[in-house]
């Protein structure tokens, strides 16, 4: 474990923030780190940029650990390992979906395919404005549509209402979806009988982050979300029966 | 996986491909995740230990890799005894080949009760965690420190288990390996799992100046304490007949010669997988296969405890 | 070696230039050769364990390394008290930096001989080795096993060493080195050394098909074990307020941080001089000075135990 | 450690052999090897030449360890590790002298000297004709001088006997030297009045050959025979002052 000073913080909105790190490792858009926070716990989080020599990850407050980090300083120390998992490929004219938080991997994705000169186009909600981070960013790159809850921006509704006719508007060609198991639920649902290969980049309970502790492993499929994830493809996900379903506990439970 | 015959162990009449069985903690918490470590080519999968009710654990980071090896103090973390037992049943729809059920309990009863409700899914070998060194805060001193406790503990899942076999799992540390093995053997122990991780031992950050894992200590496991396993699995084949799976540090198929020579019938692997990921039991089965070859060998068993010729 | 005034210890009022001490078994036979190790920047030396009558040790190989650290089964051997009696006088004359006379004996009663004569030679403390694994065989269970019986030394070597202060040498193992630590504090021990090394472990050669040490099993040292080493010294921190000569494993000064962080005093060094050469004293003192000085130390005690609070 | 089959085998006469092993490193004249004869001991020992993929090692009896070797097979495997310790430095107008089994590193010292076209004479001393191993190879390579106790080969007498006139004679600018201790006492002796550069290829007992045990560390220097060692030179030798006085056995005493 090696730990690093917060070099930055920037806060989009009332619990939502991106934290920047030295950046130590080359990292590609998908991987996650796990970050420690002493005392508290360490929990797995994509990385949402790379800027120069810093690695930027982006945190929505849910319960006790991002709470915690909510009220780190800039400066303090934070472990820092990874990267970790296998990443998105890279696919010319690709529909990017981002629900809530979900947005921060398909922001550094945005970034990869900006540089190989690939289209693209954004699809992101979330429940109000200021949780589409860095909605500029994107739409200096692509098309973009958005959707809020609250209709603070884009559309009131969800990501998910208008998918079809994007797809077809825009001659979308793959798709990338990050966020909630429902918005992947809803999402398959509605691709699958297009056709239309997609990557999925999905959470779940980790323990080790490295592969060995059968934690984040999926049904049927066996394949370990830390290591053969956390995307997947179309492919993968044949063999996974557990989408939208029952997850793991720290215990292992289902719950 | 195809199947390889030079390197069939005989180990309780069990149908086995190859002599690596996935040590328990390691991916097996599921039927899917057990299977899938059975294509890569394990010969037989351990579950995670479980007990009756299910436990969260310590919290994260309960695993961490350190140069040499991992510590580790997961804590015993598991689903519960009802959760396991339609998984070992799932794997056993899924896959022929053997699943071990690691048993522990909180008290000497426990262990009785949880091994009379694992027995009820069939596995082929109920292994008994006695010696779990990352619960000590909360349980005390492990009973596998204790010749009393492990001789009451292993008579007792024996009576509970049935017609199914029992290993126990001892760790390398306590009052001396052998001694603890003979106990095992003399109160009906059918195998000795040997050993659990070494230590334990604490890493601290000394950017934070904290030890980093949860629980503070964890035992290790991985490279680093391969001479320590080596060194147990040597001494419990001097003391017992009973056949052992030789658990510790095993990563290249050179490491899992030496435990066939220091006396191993099976040989556990589980921190391996991080070093080397799914494919080392491939790479181990060639390699013991190619082993076998160049030095004239036709079965596992000859090689068994030649170190002590 | 230049003074470095931040990491001068404070150690049972002796004069040192840095915490770092020669762990005992490593370049101790002579005063010659521990006077280079001081010249390479250790702040203090720490004889080869002696007794009463000289002794051979095991055959080669008695030393052997391993891809995380080394195997020894030295067996103990030394050239007797009257001998090393003369090499620490010799040492005395050389150089001004303290020097620790390690003693042990195959019976109570030849530890306090021991000790009383070591004491003749006037070294600055008298460390007593009750831990060594590699003597099994010979003197059955390490006297470090036993509560009682390291009690009895520690009293007996207290009182046969007069003037001069005694620290206890603890291994890993055995019944709780916490508890260990407090027996020896609680009958007089000035200080407690910490850890011996750890296992055993055995090796063996897959062509020969033999353990490589003619012992079989042999102590291991090295990176391998830091982590049950930083345990060990956390834990005899939590259980006794006499200073700690922490051991085990430290090769780079991030490892030495660890140990003081731990609560350590002093931090013996052994194994490293093979990884990293004579030169690791100076830069491991080279790297706590720049950590302290990064982190706004003044002194090495305001470190001592940090990662306790 | 690992172990390697002994590959061939050269009988010199009764006692003393050579021995060849895979080569698996780099080695330099001087430098030292540990043989581990499973079940009897391990000693360190000079390798004596480097011929293709082999090293070789040659090996005169005399206690128990030499006869095991002795009895030794081609096939049978023996634990070797190294090379331990420093060589030679390579110079010119250099005179070799070896005394008894220790023209066994001067052998390689030769064969170095010779590719590097420096030029140099021998000086090789022995019990018997058949001591002086490989002594045809030396000859093609250099002046040679022999002397044996027996006068089955060279000059009847010590190696020592002529030293002064042959350097004078072959304007010797520098000394190598390899033998029994009492050879290095008398060749001091004899050189340092000339005010020659020196380095003697030096044994002491040795259990880790690692630099850790300090079983061969030299009064007063404090140098480690394995590590510094075992070539040292004019400088480190006047640190020096237990040459040709008593060693240390297995326990560490001066016998
Ligand atoms: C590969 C991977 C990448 C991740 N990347 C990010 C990231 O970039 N940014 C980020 O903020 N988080 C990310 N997460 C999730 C993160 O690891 C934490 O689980 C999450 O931040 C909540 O942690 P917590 O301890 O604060 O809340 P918890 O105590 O774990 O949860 C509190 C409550 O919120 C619910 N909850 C937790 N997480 C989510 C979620 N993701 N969506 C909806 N409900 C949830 C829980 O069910 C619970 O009821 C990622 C997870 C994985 C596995
Ligand atoms: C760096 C180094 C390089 C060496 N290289 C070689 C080599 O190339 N070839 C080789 O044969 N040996 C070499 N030796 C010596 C070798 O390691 C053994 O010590 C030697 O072969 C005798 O071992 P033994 O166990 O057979 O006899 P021991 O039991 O050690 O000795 C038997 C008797 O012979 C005496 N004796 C032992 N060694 C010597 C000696 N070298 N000269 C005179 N008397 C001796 C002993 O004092 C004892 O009385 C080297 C030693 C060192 C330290
Ligand atoms: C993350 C982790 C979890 C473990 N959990 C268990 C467990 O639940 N029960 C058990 O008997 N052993 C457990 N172990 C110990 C292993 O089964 C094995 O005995 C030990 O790790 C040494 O083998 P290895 O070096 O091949 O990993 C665990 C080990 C690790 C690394
Ligand atoms: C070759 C060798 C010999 C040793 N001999 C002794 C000894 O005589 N007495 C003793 O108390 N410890 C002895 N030790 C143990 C060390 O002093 C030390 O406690 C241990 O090696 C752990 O520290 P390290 O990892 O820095 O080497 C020996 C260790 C080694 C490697
Ligand atoms: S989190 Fe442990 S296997 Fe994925
Ligand atoms: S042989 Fe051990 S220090 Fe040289």
């Amino acid at each position: 474990m090696q730990t690093f000073p917060i070099q930055k913080i920037i806060e989009h909105g009332p619990g939502v923030k991106s934290f920047y790190f030295p950046k130590t490792f080359d990292v590609r858009a998908g991987q996650f780190v796990n970050l420690w926070l002493p005392g508290v716990d360490e929990k797995p989080f994509s990385v949402s940029a790379v800027m120069g020599d810093w690695i930027e990850i982006s945190v929505k407050r849910y319960g006790p650990f991002t709470t915690a980090l909510m009220e780190c300083r800039e400066g303090d120390y934070l472990g820092l390992r990874g990267p970790f998992g296998r990443g998105f490929t890279l696919q010319n004219n690709a529909l990017l979906i981002g629900g809530g938080i979900g947005i921060a991997p398909l922001r550094l994705l945005a970034q990869e395919l900006n540089v190989r000169g690939l289209r693209f186009v954004s699809l992101l909600g979330a429940a109000t404005a200021y949780e589409i981070i860095f909605a500029r960013d994107f739409q200096k790159q692509s098309v973009c549509y958005f959707t809020t809850d609250d209709g603070s921006m884009g559309k009131k509704g969800l990501v998910t209402d208008d998918l079809v006719d994007i797809i077809a508007k825009e001659k979308i060609e793959y798709i990338y979806a990050a966020g909630p198991e429902i918005m992947f639920v809803k999402t398959k649902e509605l691709i699958d009988p297009l056709g239309l290969p997609y990557e999925f980049c999905m959470e779940r309970y980790m323990k080790c982050g490295i592969g060995i502790c059968g934690q984040c492993v999926l049904d049927d499929s066996g394949l370990r979300l830390c290591v053969e994830g956390p995307v997947l493809n179309r492919d993968d996900l044949k063999e996974v029966t557990e989408l939208g379903l029952l997850h793991r506990d720290a215990s292992g439970r289902r719950v | 996986m195809k199947t390889i015959h030079l390197i069939k162990p005989d180990f309780l009449n069990l149908k086995m491909d190859s002599p690596l069985v996935l040590a328990s903690g390691i991916l097996g918490l599921t039927a899917s995740s057990m299977a899938r470590v059975i294509r890569f080519g394990a010969g037989a999968v351990t579950s995670k230990s479980f007990n009756l009710e299910w436990r969260k654990g310590h919290r994260n980071p309960s695993i961490i890799p350190f140069e040499h090896g991992l510590l580790n103090a997961v804590g015993l973390s598991n689903p519960g005894v009802d959760e396991m037992v339609k998984e070992i049943r799932l794997f056993r729809q899924k896959s022929e080949a053997p699943i071990f059920a690691s048993i522990f309990g909180r008290t000497i009863e426990e262990f009785a009760e949880v091994a009379k409700r694992a027995a009820e899914a069939r596995p082929h070998l109920i292994e008994v965690n006695v010696s779990c060194p990352n619960v000590r805060s909360e349980f005390g001193t492990p009973f596998g420190d204790s010749p009393q406790d492990t001789a009451q503990i292993t008579r007792l899942v024996k009576k509970a288990a049935g017609d199914i076999p029992v290993s126990v799992k001892l760790g390398p540390h306590g009052p001396g390996i052998g001694l603890m093995a003979r106990v095992c053997e003399e109160n009906g122990a059918d195998a000795i799992t040997a050993i659990n991780t070494a230590g334990p031992g604490m890493l601290i950050d000394i950017r934070v100046r904290k030890p980093v894992l949860s629980n503070k200590t964890g035992g290790i496991s991985g490279p680093a304490i391969l001479p320590i396993a080596v060194k147990s699995v040597y001494e419990v084949y001097e003391n017992v007949r009973i056949p052992i799976i030789a658990t510790g540090g095993v990563t290249h198929w050179q490491d899992a010669v030496q435990m066939l020579l220091a006396g191993a019938t099976l040989i556990g692997v589980g921190t391996a997988v991080y070093y080397e990921g799914m494919e080392v039991f491939g790479k181990i089965n060639k390699g013991i296969e190619g082993y076998m070859r160049e030095n004239g060998f036709s079965a596992l068993k000859e090689l068994r405890g030649l170190a002590h010729e």
